[in-house]
């Protein structure tokens, strides 16, 4: 079955052709990588045949590629098909395709399309590597890969500023999260001696409580950088600077879920340390809710979206918190689809409104019924209605957490499925009702196309539920009427909250008709708007209290933490240098600088945690020139460096 | 205390204090001076180990050859103006403070070391230095060859005016 | 009785002077003459040494005369350049050559 | 076993490289010049270029495992992997300078003899068992270098540059000699392995633990590692590119050769994990954060690589078998991602008199293949996955998490997440540009330079077994040995 190697392989020779190929040629090259798509589609169907009817433990294929000689070990490539990876193969195939057709339409008039279908091709390569791959290694290279091709997709209209920052943002908050990945990847190393995924999962017997503590605290930072958990999530909103299809399948629906997959495939690991998976519980319940209250307060299309994404991943930590991979997994594959399918719906709004604030938006439907009608079932998909995808999987992570008496985490993860329908209404009401704006015209057929793809597949992935259950070798389940009807009605509740603040308005602008005929009833409207009123303070307003502050922490406290961080860092090396310079310049000098850096030190410990404002960048500057100071330019005080820092060192070592 | 004993305490003293002039001279001229009677004196020491051969090295290479570099290159430098006091952000204490600790530990450790307080004894012939010179050494031999035409060939293409090729 | 030990003190002297010479040197000429002196106090380690140790002592001579020969090309090498700078500059102390720093 | 043929047979290769430099030197007599132009020297260049291949082919065809003279010099598969890596910086460095000496200096032939001559040193200290022979090869990798720098002597900066270096080469090496003075008086050996020993064993004397610090302090400036770096940006904004670029692989790697040699004579009970690690954080640290704020690119270089000798120094003081392959490979990764940003910078020096990092803007447009080539050469020295830089990275972290330095790994990766900040900030310059900018052109041979370089870059990242089997080879031969 070597032929699998092609399923990441199409993708990319179609990223080196762009890559090497004139831009002449290139134009001409567009369809290319939609059509590579189409084959790795293909071939991934083929893939999950193999694999059907799933269940077994040993993969069906594995292929291994000696890398490279390690001591006495040699660390290997090697990728394998086993139903999980047969899952995802379609997932990824399957979106990536709908979302190169799209791009196809969604592009066409940028000058620098082919550099963007490059890059795309080159992405997806790389899930799809990560997806097959075997063994860590080849998962962390192939995890780089994506991070870097989602920093150039995002600050692709580098001529404006905020995709420039946010690129940078995106690439640097996920490498500190990757940090947690190589650590993870030197501790298995030395703990197993192979990066091997089952050679790590057969080992656990042997596997002392610190090093398995340490690698599974490890990858669960690496998932919550690359995955935008709380509070590594703050890249994933600024990166919806990026293309919007760009955004449909790298920040909704496989980039960031990549974390959620690597740390599902580990869980054993993780599961031997009981605080780790508390972690991943509580950090799971707390972004799941602050996605949640974020997302009710943006203004932008993208952004409800973004939040919406770092909410549902952390439906996904809360499943893998609570130990059981398969949910997660799910929810993951029906979020991919309903995600990428709103992301591409939101594309095609922005396109027709020339703009992403919502405010500004409305009255889009009755010119935009295909969209309209998608992007509602993406919605419901996300609220978690019957019979849409999202009510099963999200119900099974309830189902789950009920199952295992996590009583505080299920009560917390409905109030946030309570936001999901309550911001989801306000998205659709504020997109498609009300008064119009402007001339509207319907979007580009190939990128409807997608939208019809993506939400039949919405529609009826749910009830796939227990089959792909069974097929990963799980216990295929139905929902259970006792824990559905609760998240029913909690969703219920959320859509008709969101009614009852946005979409009455135009309730209230029909009755207007009746106004005169029904003067008694209007008053009692009236009165109910006064109710609203009483309504509005006693609860929205507290809640936008309470959002606003959640958003100026999400702003500024953390961002100040490490800002904190880096002052105090800063200062550190202040006071270090201070001392060298003491040594160059003359003590007394010396002295009193390193007392001033030292107080000064104290002092941005405290305002750094204290006030949280912080301008960070300023504080690595100054680290920077402290450094810089001390290659004054004059040779001599080099040399007496040099000799100095001789004589300290002979000094201690005669001693 | 035998008379080489005091030979080498006299050549000791005569040694620092030249060295002390190296660095105390105002002119650099005066220290080159200092130099050339710094190595005479070690030439001195050379003879109270007995070595015949590093004296008379140290007094004809060292004495004549690089003092007189050293004279060729004054002549053909500016003297050095005096500058402000604080231009330099270099510290004379702190060398001085970084040198005198280097001093005292490299002193304490000699006196405390073992393997140094073996007598001196008859050096070994010049016949038997030439032997590891073109044995042990050939290679180093040749490449000490080489390093000499290195500074010769550096010497010339630095030094000359560019427009002379 | 002297030993090897009296001649490594005195071989500290006054490498410890070249070094503080060259630490306090205006100028690069001074800085070489300074050096020479610590190769000296190089010198008069390995010879006593030759002389005192009981391993190969004609190894230590013969590396002393190797070691006047590379002396002698580092120092001519340097004294070229330090005369084809200060021809070229107006700067001729160290400390006046610090455009480079940071 | 020791006559002459024998000694002339093993050491060819370097035998050869010296010879091949005095030839240059007797062919720029006779080859022909016209008014102002020289055509010939473009020949002395291809002629250094065969004679370093030829010493690399005479490398891999010599004995291998001998030791020469009584134990001063060893050829073996460490020296082997440093000759054929010194032979290829010689071929980088005058490939590169071709198109370029000739804009500061006459004397190109010296200049090629210079380079060959520093090169075959840089060899010879990695042969080099003994303390004598030790300080006679360093010599030799340091006095062309300072003859080099002098050679521009006509730009105040380059003047400034060269008397820094000369300074910081006369006092390193007074303290070079002095301590292996005494560690020659304290152990009555000039013996590597002999003093190694006594080192690991603990039965060295204080006064020899104390001429090993000074001998350290004479050669670590050539690594330039913490502290003893401070002349390194200054001297590489300084001096002439092509000459800074041969300083800033070769005089590295070879310091760098004599560390893993000592230690690999004395790793099994030499503990230095804690002394060297501290270097290393103290290293990497201060060169990532000198080179956040910097503008002129060759000092950002100089900065980024004091960090570079800071991850070395990670493998070092994992002091294991891993640890002293990956360090061999991580110099190797080095020297060519170091050798390819100095390539274009060389170049774009050449073309446009600039070396500013914001001059870089939009590099990408002005020249494709330079862009690519700087971003490969920073991508690899930042660490990404399918350059010879990641694995290099991966392994010498790895290497000190299977030491149990977990500290210093976190530390390690702490850095090299900082780094991707400046890298990423120059990348960035190349391919955004808002302005349009004139061409820069460059030559065909800096253009090839840039593709070997670059390839390089790209195909020992996808497959590195064949240089890690190399590496590892070579330490293993050495410890058992």
């Amino acid at each position: 079955m070597t032929w699998l190697l092609a399923i990441p392989g199409l993708p990319a020779a179609c990223f080196l052709v762009f890559l090497v190929s004139s831009r002449r040629i290139r134009e001409r090259l567009l369809p290319l990588p939609a059509v590579c798509s189409f084959i790795t589609l293909g071939l991934s169907v083929t893939a999950l045949a193999r694999v059907w009817p799933g269940g077994a433990e040993e993969p069906v294929w594995r292929g291994v590629l000696p890398f490279a000689p390690l001591g006495d070990h040699t660390l290997e490539l090697s990728m394998a098909l086993d139903p999980v990876a047969a899952a995802m193969l379609i997932v990824v195939t399957l979106i990536a395709a709908c979302v190169q057709v799209y791009s196809l339409g969604y592009m066409h008039r940028d000058e620098r399309k082919g550099w963007y279908f490059g890059v795309l091709s080159l992405f997806t390569s790389a899930m799809l590597v990560l997806v097959l791959s075997d063994t860590l290694l080849l998962t962390f290279m192939a995890w780089e890969l994506m991070g870097l091709c989602s920093y150039l997709l995002i600050g692709f209209w580098f001529e404006m500023e905020a995709p420039r920052k946010a690129s940078m943002k995106a690439f640097l908050t996920t490498k500190v999260g990757d940090m947690g990945f190589l650590l993870a990847l030197f501790m298995i190393w030395s703990t197993v001696g192979s990066f091997e995924y089952r050679a790590v999962l057969e080992s656990l017997g042997e596997w002392p409580a610190a090093a398995a503590a340490m690698a599974g605290f490890g990858l669960v930072f690496a998932a919550m950088g690359k995955s935008a958990q709380m509070p590594l999530h703050v890249w994933l909103p600024d990166a919806m600077a990026g293309p919007t299809p760009a955004s449909a399948l790298i920040h909704a629906a496989t980039m960031v879920a990549a974390g959620i997959y690597v740390v599902a495939r580990m869980l054993p690991l993780l599961a031997l340390t009981p605080w780790v998976m508390e972690f991943v519980l509580a950090i799971g319940v707390a972004t799941a809710l602050m996605g949640g209250v974020l997302a009710c307060v943006q203004h932008d299309v993208k952004k409800v979206l973004a939040y919406s994404t770092i909410s549902q991943l952390g439906f996904m930590f809360i499943a893998l918190g609570a130990g059981n991979a398969e949910v997660a997994l799910f929810h993951l594959v029906t979020h991919a689809f309903f995600k990428s399918l709103l992301f591409l719906g939101a594309g095609v709004i922005i396109h027709a409104a020339h703009t992403q604030d919502m405010r500004l938006m409305g009255g889009l439907g009755r010119h935009m019924p295909i969209t309209a009608g998608t992007f509602t079932v993406g919605t419901f998909a996300l609220a978690g209605l019957f019979p849409f995808s999202g009510f099963f999987s999200k119900d099974e992570i309830i189902a789950v957490l009920v199952h295992h008496d996590h009583w505080y985490a299920a009560a917390l993860a409905l109030t946030a499925s309570f936001l999901t329908a309550f911001y989801v209404n306000r998205l659709l009401f504020r997109v498609f009702s009300g008064p119009e704006q402007g001339e509207l015209h319907e979007g580009h057929p190939s990128m409807l196309a997608s939208l019809v793809v993506l939400a039949g597949i919405t529609c009826v992935l749910g009830f796939a539920s227990p089959t792909f259950a069974e097929f990963l070798g799980g216990e295929g389940v139905w929902p259970e009427l006792g824990v559905a009807l609760p998240s029913l009605a909690v969703a219920g509740a959320g859509l008709v909250t969101g009614w009852w603040i946005y979409g009455r308005r135009g309730v209230v602008v029909n009755t207007r008709i009746y106004k005169e005929r029904f003067a008694r009833l209007y008053g009692v409207l009236d009165q109910r708007l006064h109710f609203d009123t009483f309504y509005r303070q006693m609860i929205v307003e507290p809640f936008a209290i309470v959002a606003s502050a959640l958003a100026t922490i999400d702003r500024t406290a953390i961002d100040g933490v490490v800002n904190g961080a880096i002052g105090f860092w800063k200062r550190a090396a202040v006071v270090a240098w201070s001392f060298d310079d003491a040594a160059v310049d003359g003590l007394v000098n010396g002295l009193a600088k390193i007392d001033v850096s030292a107080t000064r030190l104290l002092d941005d410990f405290d305002n750094g945690f204290v006030d949280g404002i912080v301008a960070g960048v300023g504080h690595v500057v100054t680290a920077a020139s402290a450094v810089r100071r001390v290659h004054t330019g004059n040779v001599r005080t080099y040399l007496i460096g040099l000799v100095s820092a001789t004589a300290v060192l002979v000094w201690v070592l005669t001693r | 205390m035998s008379a080489r004993d005091v030979l080498f305490y006299a050549y000791a003293a005569l040694s620092i204090v030249c060295a002390v002039g190296i660095v105390r001279a105002r002119r650099l001229v005066h220290a080159v001076v200092w130099l050339f009677a710094t190595m005479v004196a070690l030439a001195g020491i050379y003879l109270t180990l007995g070595s015949e051969l590093m004296a008379g090295v140290q007094l004809f290479v060292y004495g004549g050859a690089v003092t007189v570099l050293a004279l060729f290159a004054l002549v053909l430098t500016r003297p050095v103006p005096e500058l402000p006091a604080r231009l330099s952000s270099a510290s004379p204490w702190v060398a001085g403070a970084s040198v005198l600790l280097l001093l005292a530990t490299l002193i304490t450790t000699t006196v405390d070391a073992t393997e140094l307080r073996a007598g001196v004894r008859p050096a070994p012939s010049t016949a038997l230095v030439a032997a590891e010179l073109f044995g042990r050494y050939v290679v180093l031999f040749e490449v000490a060859g080489l390093l000499l035409t290195v500074a010769l060939v550096g010497a010339i293409i630095v030094a000359r005016k560019d427009d002379a090729s | 009785m002297i030993t090897a030990a009296h001649y490594t003190v005195l071989a500290s002297g006054l490498f410890c002077i070249g070094l503080f010479g060259v630490l306090n040197a205006r100028s690069a000429l001074r800085v070489v003459v300074a050096v020479e002196l610590m190769l000296n106090a190089v010198n008069l380690n390995l010879v006593a040494y030759a002389v005192t140790s009981g391993a190969r002592p004609a190894s230590a001579l013969a590396f002393v005369l190797l070691l006047i020969v590379i002396a002698a090309a580092e120092v001519g090498l340097a004294l070229a350049l330090v005369v084809a700078l200060s021809r070229r500059s107006d700067i001729t102390a160290i400390d006046g050559y610090a455009t480079l720093k940071g | 076993m020791n006559g002459t043929g024998h000694i002339v047979e093993v050491l060819a290769p370097q035998l050869i490289v010296v010879l091949t430099g005095a030839l240059v030197l007797v062919a720029d007599l006779v080859l022909p010049r016209r008014e102002g132009e020289y055509p010939g020297r473009t020949w002395l260049a291809a002629a250094s270029v065969t004679g370093l291949i030829a010493a690399g082919v005479a490398a891999f065809m010599a004995p291998a495992n001998t030791s020469l003279l009584g134990g001063t010099l060893a050829v073996d598969g460490l020296s082997r992997f440093f000759d054929l890596v010194f032979i290829g910086i010689g071929i980088a460095v005058i490939g590169l300078s071709v198109d370029s000496v000739h804009r500061f200096t006459p004397w190109v032939a010296e200049y090629y003899a210079l380079v060959l001559w520093c090169t075959a040193g840089n060899m010879m200290v990695a042969l080099a068992t003994g303390l004598f022979s030790l300080a006679v090869f360093l010599q030799l990798t340091s006095l062309p270098l300072i003859a080099l720098l002098g050679l521009a002597k006509n730009d105040p900066r380059a003047r400034e540059a060269a008397l820094k270096y000369l300074l910081v080469v006369l006092v390193s090496t007074s303290l070079l000699l002095w301590g292996l003075s005494l560690v020659f008086g304290a152990t009555g050996t000039d013996d590597m392995r002999g003093i190694a020993m006594a080192a690991a064993g603990g039965t060295l004397p204080a006064l020899g633990a104390a001429g090993l610090v000074f001998m350290l302090a004479g050669f670590a400036f050539k690594v330039t590692s913490v502290p003893f770096q401070f002349w390194a940006p200054d001297v590489y904004e300084g001096a002439p590119p092509a000459v800074t670029a041969f300083l800033s692989v070769g005089s590295k790697l070879a310091g760098f050769a004599l560390v893993v040699r000592f230690l690999a004579l004395s790793i099994d009970a030499l503990d230095i994990s804690l002394a060297v690690g501290a270097l290393a954080v103290a290293s990497m640290t201060l060169g990532n954060l000198g080179a956040l704020k910097q503008h002129n690119i060759r000092r950002l270089l100089a900065y980024s690589g004091i960090a570079q000798a800071g991850y070395i120094l990670v493998g070092v003081a994992a002091s294991s078998v891993t640890g002293l392959s990956a360090v061999l490979f991580y110099l190797a990764a080095y020297a060519i991602a170091n050798a390819l940003a100095f390539t274009v910078v060389v170049s774009f020096v050449d073309a446009t008199g600039l070396d500013e990092v914001g001059d870089l803007s939009g590099l990408a447009r002005r020249n494709p293949l330079a862009a690519f080539a700087l971003a490969g050469a920073l991508m690899s020295l930042a660490g990404l996955p399918l350059t010879v830089g990641f694995m290099a990275k991966f392994y010498v972290f790895m290497s000190a998490a299977e030491s149990g330095l977990y500290w210093l790994t976190l530390a390690a990766v702490i850095n090299a997440v900082l780094a991707f900040a400046y890298y990423l900030r120059i990348v960035w310059t190349l391919y955004v540009s808002d302005e349009e900018h004139a061409h820069v052109s460059m030559t065909r041979r800096h253009a090839l330079v840039m593709v070997v370089g670059a390839l390089g870059v790209v195909v020992i990242g996808l497959f590195p077994a064949p240089l890690l089997d190399a590496a590892h080879r070579a330490v293993t031969a050495l410890i058992a040995g």
